[in-house]
């Protein structure tokens, strides 16, 4: 098996490129690679296109750093705060770059995600018929031929990420990853993309994933890095790992309210630290009220065959 | 006065809207709340859905900062993608969706999106999340909202959700299935759609008035003509609220 | 929780109607729930319309009880023996009677299931162009309006079940369940139809299936019953609990070569047991054999929230 | 006379149509072998996909009697759904794909459906299965026939697996994508496409004639410009072949 482990940074150097479409987590509030969204800020990416349902405030953070460019997704905030304030700014002032904002709802991000995963030349989605939604220039409008009177149906082209950057429970060496819980859009977002990067709370050995091959998320041949980033989601949760760091998410709220704010909030949280290892240890303690410690296993499951 | 507080109707007002056996669209905060309610009272078999990808019989026990935290996730019905619980809605199999808003107009329209000129937004909204979806394609929609005058408006700025768009047949027109906001619940009062889709005052809670309502609207509201008192929170419903909300966030 | 639980009988007697869309295993050559095959051959069940991508030699078998008015599928016939002797008679000569054949690849039989479970419209396939499939009289052919020169697609019509009837490793008495291994149109195939059947190798307690809900297959609340058949995917192999009894299919292609051999061969397998019971009991120590007596279970994954 | 059978021959050579890391859609019987040799020898990084939602890095150690016996799932690289791995093949991520035919013509277009008129069919075949959708969208397809006249034939009566259809730019303006038949692998022989699609005689098996190839050819075969002997497998091919047929099942 070809070893895809690399350290996060040199994967985000080597795989995202400025202007690139970007998923950045996929599974709303959970398991978003946050230590991912930090190390694109300390790159300095530019004119990021980032695709998603939901990542809670890792948009909202690149967009106060200037990395994006455009939004093509669902909704953009802090799911603790309600409101993104740099996407305020963005949006309304320019703040620190105007964005182009691309309007999909959750379902036809997931449909087009799944349209270009598939190979279909585009998906017919009826969920968005009557919002400003389907207004997206990128859209058509059709009627659906097999309806016996006017049915209209929205086209949605399929959305191809150039690079997805997904968090699981484990990897091993080559890129294949056990998820388990929910897991919105990583499944069409890992496999729509041309490049794919999986931040692994834990590396483990081949035989770990071998042994439940229904568990997999998106396989190892389709993976180009892999990263072991034990606290890389937080503060978003991760089944099974890590509760949810909420007063994060709330500090991040109160303090991103202003430019100056969000800057010292920035040189705190990513500057400073620098690296995923640097940021573990400035949480110090406070991860570990974080970290699950409970033991709930699923029930066994038999892939013997004799 | 009142051995409830405003929240605590709105929540039992919400679970009412919930019958048994239903498939419902929960979202977090007061209406997950209000399916616990319903579950514990007059819907048992009540199925909640989350739209990351969580479907549930019962309610978590723990406090959920977000429907995709761990105790969410822990003995759920089902965890599992977003397109397969969203798929529920496309495929009509959804009875009833719970979405809030920042704005809702006379005819049951939600923007979650622009305030003012989407082109030049004075206030940006985080966007429609599953919103969207959640209204077209609901069987059936309740909105929750503060009842004022900035947000009960006459024409949303930018319809995020539709409701029943311009009334009369806009909304089939625009080739949405029946649906559509059945009730549209604040703090204030209930609003029902009338035949054309207009929302109309259907009840208005103790202690307000309805002419406390029609101020605080930004439309001309009429009233229903079998407008009444929201019924206030039963016995029963209450300690079903009490026992789910054991840390009083509620009242 | 409602219980669900029935026999197996009395589920295809309520269930499953005379001119139902049927499909009755999703998953190709594996978990295709014969017990269900033989209890519709017993209870006469006539012209049923079988939608199937492949699914072994079931589809042959109910043809030759004259239990099938059309076939909406990919492939019938024996995985065995290659050609399925009933499936040829009834096209060919029309014995037992005249069939209706709706060609599909498996992948577009999979979009339109997919299409009937996520409510799309139609679903728009490439994979069939070229393909005498394509001429199908209830597809349309259409140009992808997203391309700049011409580029014909296929709309597919969503494929909408009466019923699905699917075979897994464990379900509860709700009718929740688990399945492990390969699934084919399984999912699509349960979320798309009207009503759903549970074939479950063992009921187990709620608390085993609500221990891995990540590991469902068709969630409880879409299901209308759950049959506890133990060995009831034989002759096929289920993941972790039953090898394939390849001599089984190779007894059938032989002696179903006639329409008299057939018809001894459904005396003996599904007339005389007359249950599921007695066909289990009529294979004895052949199961035995046939029965994984290994463990080699999938790594634990942790559920805990605290 | 050779160390090895025909079959021997074929699987080898089947082999050799797979590149080092290439996704391919491998089928069962000859093609899975000879996907197995691919990898012990010069493709050790090939990734092997089956249709029922299995994908597998080393192929299963146990014979296997369908794609989806117990141990074709154990330690798989993936065991998913169908459309999740047939989906890369219509999103043009499958290199090589196999399949087999009671039936191929001069333009490798393939039939597993009817022989005869498909109204009153002759023979009724099983049909596509996977097939069309592998012949649609593989990057190159490698079909295995036994060389009879009756499969070899100039026209299909039905095309369930397009191959370059009439020739020519008819596949492209099909709609279809690149692709198509590579090679033809027979037991006599392999056949390859010219620029207009037409199958020619690329390669005769050892102990065949060219002449013995056309006389059991349904069409006017004509030969490639190139045509050579198919190469004897190698030292290392037979070994892994041998590592891997255990029991002697191919020779």
């Amino acid at each position: 098996m070809t070893d895809k482990t690399t350290t996060l940074s040199d994967a985000i150097a080597s795989l995202v490129r400025d202007s690139d479409k970007v998923v950045l987590g996929a599974a709303l509030e959970t398991a978003i690679p946050f230590a991912a969204t930090y190390e694109l800020i300390r790159q300095g990416k530019r004119d990021l296109n980032m695709i998603a349902p939901i990542s809670d405030a890792s948009t909202d953070m690149l967009i106060g750093a200037g990395c994006v460019g455009a939004i093509t997704g669902a909704w953009v905030g802090n799911v603790s705060g309600g409101l993104g304030h740099n996407y305020r700014r963005a949006a309304e002032k320019g703040i620190p770059n105007k964005i182009v904002i691309n309007d999909y709802s959750n379902f036809s991000v997931g449909m087009a995600l799944f349209a270009a995963a598939y190979g279909m030349p585009y998906a017919p989605v009826r969920s968005i018929l009557g919002s400003g939604i389907a207004e997206n220039p990128t859209f058509k409008k059709a009627q659906n031929p097999f309806a016996e009177k006017d049915e209209p149906v929205v086209l949605v082209p399929p959305l191809k990420p150039d690079v997805t950057i997904l968090a699981v429970q484990r990897a091993d060496r080559g890129g294949n990853c056990h998820f388990w819980g929910s897991n919105g859009l990583c499944q069409e977002a890992g496999l729509a993309a041309e490049r794919v990067i999986i931040v692994a709370n834990e590396i483990v050995d081949d035989s770990v994933i071998a042994s439940d091959p229904s568990r997999i998320l998106v396989p190892g041949f389709r993976v180009d890095a892999v990263c072991e980033v034990p606290a890389g989601t937080h503060p978003s949760p991760l089944t099974g790992r890590w509760l949810r760091d909420s007063a994060f998410f709330n500090d991040y709220h109160a303090r991103s309210r202003d430019v100056d704010g969000f800057k010292a909030w920035l040189d705190e949280w990513v500057f400073d630290p620098g690296s995923p290892e640097a940021y573990t240890e400035k949480l110090g303690s406070r991860l570990d009220e974080l970290r699950i410690k409970g033991e709930q296993l699923a029930a066994p499951a038999n892939y013997a065959a004799e | 006065m009142a051995d409830y507080s405003t929240q605590e109707l709105m929540i039992i007002a919400a679970a009412r809207e919930i019958r048994d056996g239903e498939i419902v669209f929960v979202g977090m905060r007061l209406p997950i709340t209000a399916y616990g309610v319903a579950r514990m009272t007059h819907a048992p078999n009540a199925v909640g859905m989350f739209e990351g990808g969580v479907v549930r019989y019962a309610p978590a026990a723990e406090t959920l900062y977000t429907m995709c935290d761990p105790a969410n996730q822990r003995n759920a019905a089902w965890t599992t993608g977003l397109l397969q619980v969203m798929g529920h809605l496309q495929a009509r199999k959804v009875d009833a969706g719970f979405i809030g808003g920042a704005e809702i107009d006379r005819f049951g329209n939600i923007n979650t999106s622009y305030i003012g000129d989407p082109a030049e937004p004075k206030v940006k909204l985080p966007g429609s999340g599953g919103a969207a979806d959640i209204a077209a394609m609901s069987k059936r929609l309740i909105a929750i909202m503060n009842h004022e005058k900035r947000r009960l408006v006459e024409r949303v700025d930018y319809v995020t959700s539709p409701g029943f768009l311009e009334g009369g047949s806009s909304r089939a027109d625009a080739g949405l299935p029946d649906g559509g906001p059945s009730a549209v619940i604040t703090d204030k009062a209930i609003l029902r759609p009338d035949a054309q889709g207009e929302l109309l005052l259907s009840s208005v809670h103790p202690g307000h008035s309805a002419e406390e309502v029609r101020e605080n609207t930004g439309w001309d509201l009429k009233f229903a003509p079998d407008m009444s008192e929201t019924p206030a929170p039963s016995a029963e419903e209450l300690a079903a609220l009490h026992q789910i909300d054991r840390d009083g966030f509620w009242r």
